[in-house]
């Protein structure tokens, strides 16, 4: 048995799970995420790996691989570390075994990341440096708009008539999206229409890694907007893609599950080897 | 960059002759496409800018031009789903979106722009001039094709006019590569009589055509050279130069535009004869095919006409004196390829411009730089710079793309238009107080 | 009298300003724009009448006998008590905004807690309020949004920590009620505003040294001239938006070319940073555009950068100026791209840089856009004159003014305390001459 | 004995140097010296040192240069490298170069050569074409006549004749530095744990502003140093990365794929150096074995017209064959056309050979490297979690 710890420090998001592997179990045993806001995420890191131990009654000494994923390379306190590509496909393997492509929609960028039954990654891609298809502006948006994070999904998905955002940038987007505001084009059309270019842009990614059966699943903060996901799946289809894209309630915490899965595999790997890393 | 061809963007109001021949004549080169395969015919593929169209012709080749297909498709709005069918099959978002739309049109059927399919290539012609995206190109289409493919280096003409060097490298590849290439695929000897014959043609046509770009210089102006002329060259720079039909077609646009500028008539738009003449421009750069209209329309509901453009040259810069050469077929052919337009350096780029700007009394250069065409855009600015410092004319610079609706944003490019036109106006009247 | 107003809706913030026909400015207003064009103008243009009254006022005033040496004294009294009056105005419609919203289902889970709630963050704030407007008080910014914003999200993150209601929901209530709040028309009879200042300020005269007597009379008259709209001018981004017909329109370039002209009219070229786009202008010495150059489709580097920045480090605008000029290392920004301002911002905290540092570098990185800009339309001759919201910015004003003498040595600077107005004074000017020739 | 890190800095200090300090002082030491400028992929630089002159190569202004006036020559969808090319050239940093010679590469580069002459009238700029048809008679002929119009321009410069005795000797020299970046190569190949690749990229950098006999000696020294220092081993992968041949990568990027677990065994850097990949041979004609070797022996990169369709790509994936390389990374510039027309050609071919790849950007005064990071380190942990299972 081991207890692993994985860490996805984002940009907006911490996403702490703690984990316990054994040979044919892989068990969730506590979790937790906290808002960086404008924090020092590094510190707040720390707050959130022992505010989760000692949620589970446990202290750090207990903890067999601390492993960080995302922008946690330099936190000081941990075993080892994962690139963030790694550990979503295994994350999304683990909370989907059918899945054989992972799209991982964060605040800043979108990855798209083909892998095979064991989790392995095959292909990959990001979206590029210059990109109104993130979430943050998704977020910027809809605060102007006036809308709740957890309402976008719903809003979306009841528009009628999406209006499209032409920019490719997120500054010129925003005023086209006051542009439309003051057409009187409804939320939920602009919503939809922003998460149709998200979708767009990102079944091109897909389509760009070769992923073409099977089971997409999403993961990352904005796995979690049905609108989005929606909006996903009718892409594909336009696409013809021939896949469909699921979400799991727990996809926010895929890039720290598979930190954690991956921390394990590597713990024993290290005890094979006969030196052991310490989990400070 | 390109030449084109202009079917999607009629006009509606005023049918000349010329127009309909010119309509005709590109309807029936994607026939003669469509029907190449089940005719036995063999297929070229190659580029407008220093096409071998009549040598081409020698080996009755029929000849299909990607950027044309490009244009085509940018006008008819698909060109915008051929691009991210590229993009999505690995093409870089930074690349020439004409190779783009092309590649996502051959990964979706290569079914052209009058909705029937083209037929494969026999034989690329990569006639390497003026732009280093066409050896990629070719070498993409190749690889999809795996067909013949022949390289015609055209060495850039880095000074002043071109060397001896460099028109004998290319006349040798001619006779070395090309021509023996061209055999082989097509099963025609060469006859260099018969290319004397088509090259015969070509010049006929270039007088005229040559008369008919500079009939701008009169006020006001009888032609538009820059949306307008996208109709005027497609014959000249493509599958018709070196045949009776094309000579015909320049002596009836002549006849044309004679008759208008004894009315004294401005250009013809797509919503009619331009009544006032108030801007005289010239326009470097291609132009944007996805919202063509629109585009027009900016300038003729100002009452701005392109008196010249650098983009009706690249097919020939025939107005500084080019003309092919039935005495001397083959160095006139490489002649040709060496003098396109983008194959001349930046000095002389500027220079061609400048003596537009005086002679054509425009009130200044706008350059329409396009986003993904660096052979056009690289430079750009700093031909602004010295254009305006030469003539005292004042510059614009608008950036769009020529076949990808992404980067086409009309608010954009009107806000500097307006800027534009309302600063010429302010200047004037400054002079005139 | 006959008034000539230019209005220029820009990309962030929406300008007007009000001249008589002697091109005499009379009073200038901002508010933010906002997707309602018409209301963004119709509040700048209010706000330019305001102040056209506060000049009236003051010229009033000052003619008053026994006003003279005590005029700042009073006109600042007046203006607080105007002010606070219409922010508590304006509360009262956000509160009511408020409530009615959370009668929707979202909130309503909450049964009367959120109504109790949203009562006693009102309550705190009107209790603030005078505080907020009190002598020498320093405030977020112009705008009600953010300044209402700002203490509603303090206060509610507060109360929010002490029962169940997250403060994401009253974040996201706040929201949805500002757009309303502030798409309204604003209100016609500022007259009534007026004089409940006026009574402020007259409940103090003892302790301004005045008597009613002699304040009352002076305002009344000021309140009484006729504002005649006699030309409108529109200028700006949303420009061809504007609820006005084209011979009313003049593009952003002229107006701030002929707006730098009228402010220093030695200019000859004219930098202006606004929202979303970057200008350089050649003028010539009549004002006449002679060259320009703009941005191309990439915003990075203009004036929302630095209000991205500004929300990542939950600060207000004007208060980045002042922490860059703080400072003592140059730290090297090369990625000026507005949606990974925050990005970038986050990687050089984690590099262990300093926030003062790395906001210089963020200024140096704008302002080397700008300079790329100029150089593009032709370099600088003198004179030279910045506007713009971003000239308003002591540190990005620095940096300029260093790179500008290394690059094109001693040319005169000109800064105006009201360079964001220079596009609608060019506007103004424009309506004038449309009228008097 | 001089060790790594003293050899090192010394190329890191030329590397920062923007104002070319050490060519300025070659150029000072004697007089009637001339420094001849050069762009990236490949000159025959050969013939500039049998001029007596100083090869001087420029590769933009890195991330360290404030480009101001050069944004105004070039919009924003064009690569940095011009641009930044400009702003030293403005800015007077190479004042002390008596002419620039710029490759045929690509459009930008071919453009750039008008604006130099547009701009600086009174220097000589030559844009150097070199043929894309690889037969003796057609290409060969074209080419060996070019590289006597370069010599004979040269002469006119330093105002004296080039004779074929000094472009053997100067043949010898380069074909010495060619051989000993093959040997620094080799090292790496072996170990590469002892030859970092940021390392390797500043030593060939240090070649382009250095006079060849003394980045000879560099290498010679490094190469000694590098084999007995004992360096640690990782648990790296070992990767090629392609597309870096002409606008210059931040030093921090190679340092972040390095970081991120690749050992670099294959690259495209500074082609210049080792474009032509045997020895030239010193007797004959000089320009006709120099024209030859250009034909029949050189190295294939992006801006080069492959003849056969069998042919293309198959340099990239002997490359990774021949170091042992586990994938290969693109990396190109930004807007780069030679590299990104190219690119989906050459992972076609890496796809049937079965080499795993991917794709990024950058432009050479790229910041954030967290995306970089990222995606090596993606690389890097599937090679190293998933081979050979
Ligand atoms: N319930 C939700 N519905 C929609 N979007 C959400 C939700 N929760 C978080 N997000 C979005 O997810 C993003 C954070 O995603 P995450 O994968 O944590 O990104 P990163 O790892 O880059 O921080 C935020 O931009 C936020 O807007
Ligand atoms: N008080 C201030 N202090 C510093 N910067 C300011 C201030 N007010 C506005 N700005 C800056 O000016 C920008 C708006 O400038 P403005 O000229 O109004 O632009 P626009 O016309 O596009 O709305 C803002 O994005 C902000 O960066
Ligand atoms: S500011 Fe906008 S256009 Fe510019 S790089 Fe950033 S996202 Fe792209
Ligand atoms: S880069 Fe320009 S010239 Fe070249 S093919 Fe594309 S559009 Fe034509
Ligand atoms: S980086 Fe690429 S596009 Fe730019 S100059 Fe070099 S080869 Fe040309």
């Amino acid at each position: 048995m081991t207890i692993t710890t994985g860490i996805d420090v984002g940009t907006g998001l911490i996403k702490t799970v703690l984990f316990r592997v054994e040979d044919n179990s892989i068990t969730c045993l506590a979790k937790r995420t906290d808002k960086i806001r404008q924090r020092d995420p590094f510190k707040l890191t720390e707050e959130a790996y022992d505010g989760l131990l000692a949620e589970a009654g446990m202290t750090r000494g207990d903890i067999a691989y601390c492993a960080t994923t995302g922008e946690g390379e330099s936190i000081p306190f941990h075993t080892g570390h994962f690139y963030s590509m790694t550990t979503h496909a295994r994350g999304a393997l683990y909370l989907d075994g059918e899945a054989r492509a992972v799209l991982d929609i964060g605040a800043l960028h979108g990855r798209a990341i083909r892998i095979d039954e064991r989790g392995k990654v095959l292909d990959y891609k990001m979206t590029s440096q210059c990109a109104s298809g993130s979430g943050q502006f998704l977020e910027n948006i809809a605060r102007y708009l006036g809308v709740a994070q957890d309402e976008i999904g719903e809003l979306s998905k009841s528009a009628d008539n999406p209006e499209v955002v032409s920019g490719i940038c997120a500054v010129l987007a925003e005023t086209d999206v006051i542009n439309m505001v003051s057409r009187s084009i409804s939320a939920a059309n602009i919503l939809k229409g922003i998460h149709i270019s998200m979708a767009d842009r990102l079944s091109k990614l897909l389509k760009s890694i070769g992923a073409n059966e099977g089971v997409v699943m999403a993961t990352g903060g904005l796995a979690l907007d049905a609108g989005l996901v929606a909006a996903l799946n009718e892409s594909m289809q336009q696409q013809k893609i021939n896949m469909t894209v699921r979400t799991h309630p727990d996809s926010i915490y895929a890039g720290a599950i598979g930190a954690a899965i991956w921390g394990a595999y590597r713990y024993r790997k290290l005890a094979e080897l006969g030196h052991l890393a310490k989990a400070s | 960059m390109t030449a084109p061809t202009p079917t999607a963007a009629k006009p509606t109001v005023q049918k000349d002759r010329s127009m309909a021949m010119q309509k005709a004549m590109v309807d029936g080169n994607y026939a003669r496409l469509a029907r190449a395969e089940a005719e036995r015919r063999k297929v070229a593929y190659t580029f407008v800018p220093g096409n071998i169209n009549e040598l081409l012709m020698c080996f009755d080749l029929v000849v299909n031009y990607p950027e044309i297909n490009a244009i085509q498709n940018g006008m008819r709005k698909k060109s915008g789903r051929y691009i991210m069918e590229a993009e999505k099959a690995g093409h870089s978002e930074d690349v020439c979106t004409y190779v783009k739309a092309d590649i996502g049109m051959m990964l979706k059927g290569n079914i052209g722009p009058n909705d029937e399919r083209l037929p494969n290539p026999d034989v690329l012609m990569l006639s390497y001039t003026g732009c280093f995206t066409f050896m990629k190109w070719f070498e993409l289409l190749r690889h999809h094709y795996k067909c013949e493919t022949t390289m015609l280096h055209v060495p850039y003409e880095g000074g002043s006019g071109f060397s001896k060097n460099s028109r004998d490298y290319v006349v040798k590849q001619l006779k070395e590569t090309v021509i023996p290439t061209l055999e082989r695929v097509s099963g025609v000897k060469f006859d260099i009589d018969r290319l004397r014959e088509y090259l015969k043609e070509s010049q006929k046509a270039e007088e005229n055509w040559v008369w008919v770009l500079e009939s701008a210089k009169h006020k006001p102006s009888p032609i538009d050279s820059y949306f307008g002329a996208i109709y005027y060259i497609s014959p000249i720079f493509t599958a018709f130069r070196g045949t009776p039909t094309a000579t015909e077609y320049y002596a009836e646009l002549r006849k044309e535009v004679e008759q208008r500028i004894a009315n004294g008539q401005g250009p013809i738009t797509p919503e009619g004869e331009m009544k006032n003449e108030k801007y005289r421009l010239v326009v470097e750069g291609p132009p944007n095919y996805t919202s063509f209209r629109d585009f027009w329309k900016m300038f003729y509901d100002e009452g701005a006409v392109i008196v010249a453009s650098s983009y009706a040259k690249v097919g020939g810069t025939y107005d500084f004196g080019f003309r092919h050469d039935p005495d001397h077929p083959l160095e006139s052919v490489a002649e040709y390829c060496l003098n396109c337009y983008t194959n001349h350096n930046l000095p002389e780029r500027v220079r061609m411009l400048e003596t537009y700007v005086n002679e054509y009394q425009a009130d200044g250069l706008l350059i329409n730089s396009i986003k993904s065409c660096n052979s056009f855009a690289a430079g750009q600015l700093m031909m602004m710079k010295e254009v305006q410092k030469r003539t005292g004319k004042p510059g614009a610079f608008i950036e769009t793309d020529l076949v990808d609706p992404r980067y086409f944003s009309p608010a954009n490019v009107k806000n500097r238009l307006e800027s534009y036109f309302q600063m010429i106006d302010q200047k004037r009247r400054a002079t005139a107080a | 009298m006959r008034c000539f107003i230019g209005i220029d809706l820009g990309s962030t913030t929406t300008k007007a300003v009000l001249m008589d026909e002697n091109l005499d400015v009379l009073g200038r207003g901002i508010t933010n724009s906002r997707s309602n064009y018409d209301t963004a103008c119709a509040v700048a243009k209010q706000e330019a009448i305001i102040d056209t009254r506060f000049t009236l006022l003051r010229r009033n005033l000052g003619k008053a006998p026994g006003v003279a040496g005590k005029l700042d004294d009073v006109l600042g009294e007046l203006e607080r008590n105007f002010r606070l009056q219409q922010f508590l105005v304006q509360l009262a419609d956000l509160e009511k905004t408020c409530l009615e919203y959370a009668d929707e289902a979202r909130y309503a889970s909450f049964g009367s807690a959120m109504n109790d709630m949203l009562a006693e963050i009102f309550v705190r704030l009107r209790k603030e309020a005078p505080e907020m407007f009190a002598p020498g008080a320093k405030r977020k910014s112009d705008f009600f949004r953010d300044n209402a914003g700002s203490r509603y999200m303090s206060i509610a993150e507060d109360l929010a920590k002490q029962t169940t209601i997250p403060f994401d929901l009253l974040l996201n209530l706040y929201d949805k009620a500002i757009i309303e709040v502030e798409n309204r028309p604003p209100a016609e009879h500022l007259r009534a505003t007026f004089l409940r200042g006026l009574e402020g300020v007259l409940a103090r005269a003892p302790e301004l040294g005045v008597t009613a007597d002699m304040v009352a009379a002076p305002v009344h008259q000021a309140l009484d001239v006729e504002l005649e709209e006699t030309y409108v001018v529109g200028t700006g981004y949303g420009r061809v938006r504007l609820p006005f017909s084209k011979e009313h329109i003049r593009s952003e370039i002229l107006c701030h070319g002929l707006g730098a002209h009228l402010m220093y009219n030695g200019t000859r070229t004219v930098l202006d940073i606004g929202g979303q786009d970057t200008k350089a202008i050649q003028v010539d010495e009549k004002g006449i555009v002679e060259n320009f150059q703009m941005n191309d489709r990439c915003a990075a580097g203009c004036g929302r950068y630095l209000g991205y920045i500004a929300d990542e480090m939950n600060m207000g605008l004007h208060e980045l100026g002042p922490m860059a000029m703080k400072s003592t290392k140059s730290v090297r920004i090369n990625s000026t791209c507005t949606v990974f301002a925050g990005a970038e911002l986050r990687d050089r905290l984690a590099l262990g840089e300093a926030r003062e540092d790395i906001l210089a570098g963020l200024h140096r990185a704008i302002i080397l856009r700008a300079m790329s800009i100029i150089s593009r339309s032709g370099g600088i001759r003198d004179q030279f004159t910045f506007t713009g919201g971003v000239a308003k910015n002591e540190a990005a004003v620095r940096e300029l003014r260093k790179l500008i003498k290394e690059n094109y040595g001693d040319v005169v600077i000109n800064i105006n305390p009201d360079s964001i107005y220079t596009g609608a004074l060019g506007a103004a000017a424009f309506a004038q001459r449309a009228v008097i020739n | 004995m001089t060790t790594t890190k003293e050899i090192i800095d010394r190329c890191e200090k030329l590397y920062e140097d923007m104002d070319f300090t050490a060519a300025r002082a070659w150029k000072e030491a004697a007089p009637g010296r001339h420094v001849i400028g050069y762009m990236p992929i490949y000159v025959p630089r050969e013939i500039i040192h049998a001029a007596g002159m100083l090869p001087l190569g420029i590769l933009g202004g890195g991330d360290q240069l404030e480009v101001i006036h050069g944004d105004a020559y070039y919009q924003s969808y064009i690569c940095r490298i011009p641009r930044s090319t400009i702003e030293l050239a403005v800015s007077g940093k190479l004042d002390f170069t008596d002419g620039m010679l710029f490759p045929s590469i690509c459009d930008v580069i071919r453009n750039l050569s008008g604006m130099w002459q547009l701009m600086m009238s009174d220097k000589y700029a030559r844009y150097f074409d070199v043929p894309q048809n690889y037969q003796d008679d057609v290409g060969g002929v074209y080419y060996t006549q070019e590289l006597h119009e370069l010599k004979e321009d040269l002469e006119k410069i330093s105002g004296r004749k080039i004779t074929n005795e000094d472009l053997r000797k100067s043949i010898a020299v380069y074909n010495e530095n060619r051989r000993l970046i093959k040997d620094l190569y080799e090292l790496r190949r072996k170990a590469p744990w002892k030859v970092p690749t940021t390392e390797v990229y500043l030593l060939l950098r240090a070649g382009m502003v250095l006079p060849v006999e003394e980045h000879s000696q560099m290498l010679k020294d490094y190469i000694e140093a590098a084999s007995t220092e004992d360096r640690p081993l990782r648990d790296n992968c070992r990767i090629v990365i392609q597309g870096m041949f002409c606008e210059q990568p931040p030093l921090n990027l190679i340092k972040s794929i390095e970081l991120a677990g690749c050992y670099i065994v294959g690259d495209d850097f500074m082609m210049v150096t080792r474009w032509l990949t045997e020895d030239v041979p010193l007797d004959g004609d000089p320009l006709e074995n120099l024209s030859q070797a250009f034909l029949h022996h050189s190295e294939n990169v992006s801006a080069k017209y492959v003849d056969r369709e069998e042919d293309k790509g198959i340099y990239l994936v002997d490359l990774v064959k021949k170091n042992g390389g586990e994938g290969v990374i693109f990396t190109s510039p930004s807007f780069c056309d030679p590299a990104l027309l190219d690119r989906p050609l050459l992972q076609d071919v890496l796809k049937a050979h079965g080499v795993p790849y991917i794709a990024f950007k950058y432009a050479e005064n790229s910041g954030q490297m967290q995306p970089i990071r990222e995606q090596a380190g993606t690389f890097a942990d599937s090679i190293k979690l998933w081979s050979e299972q």
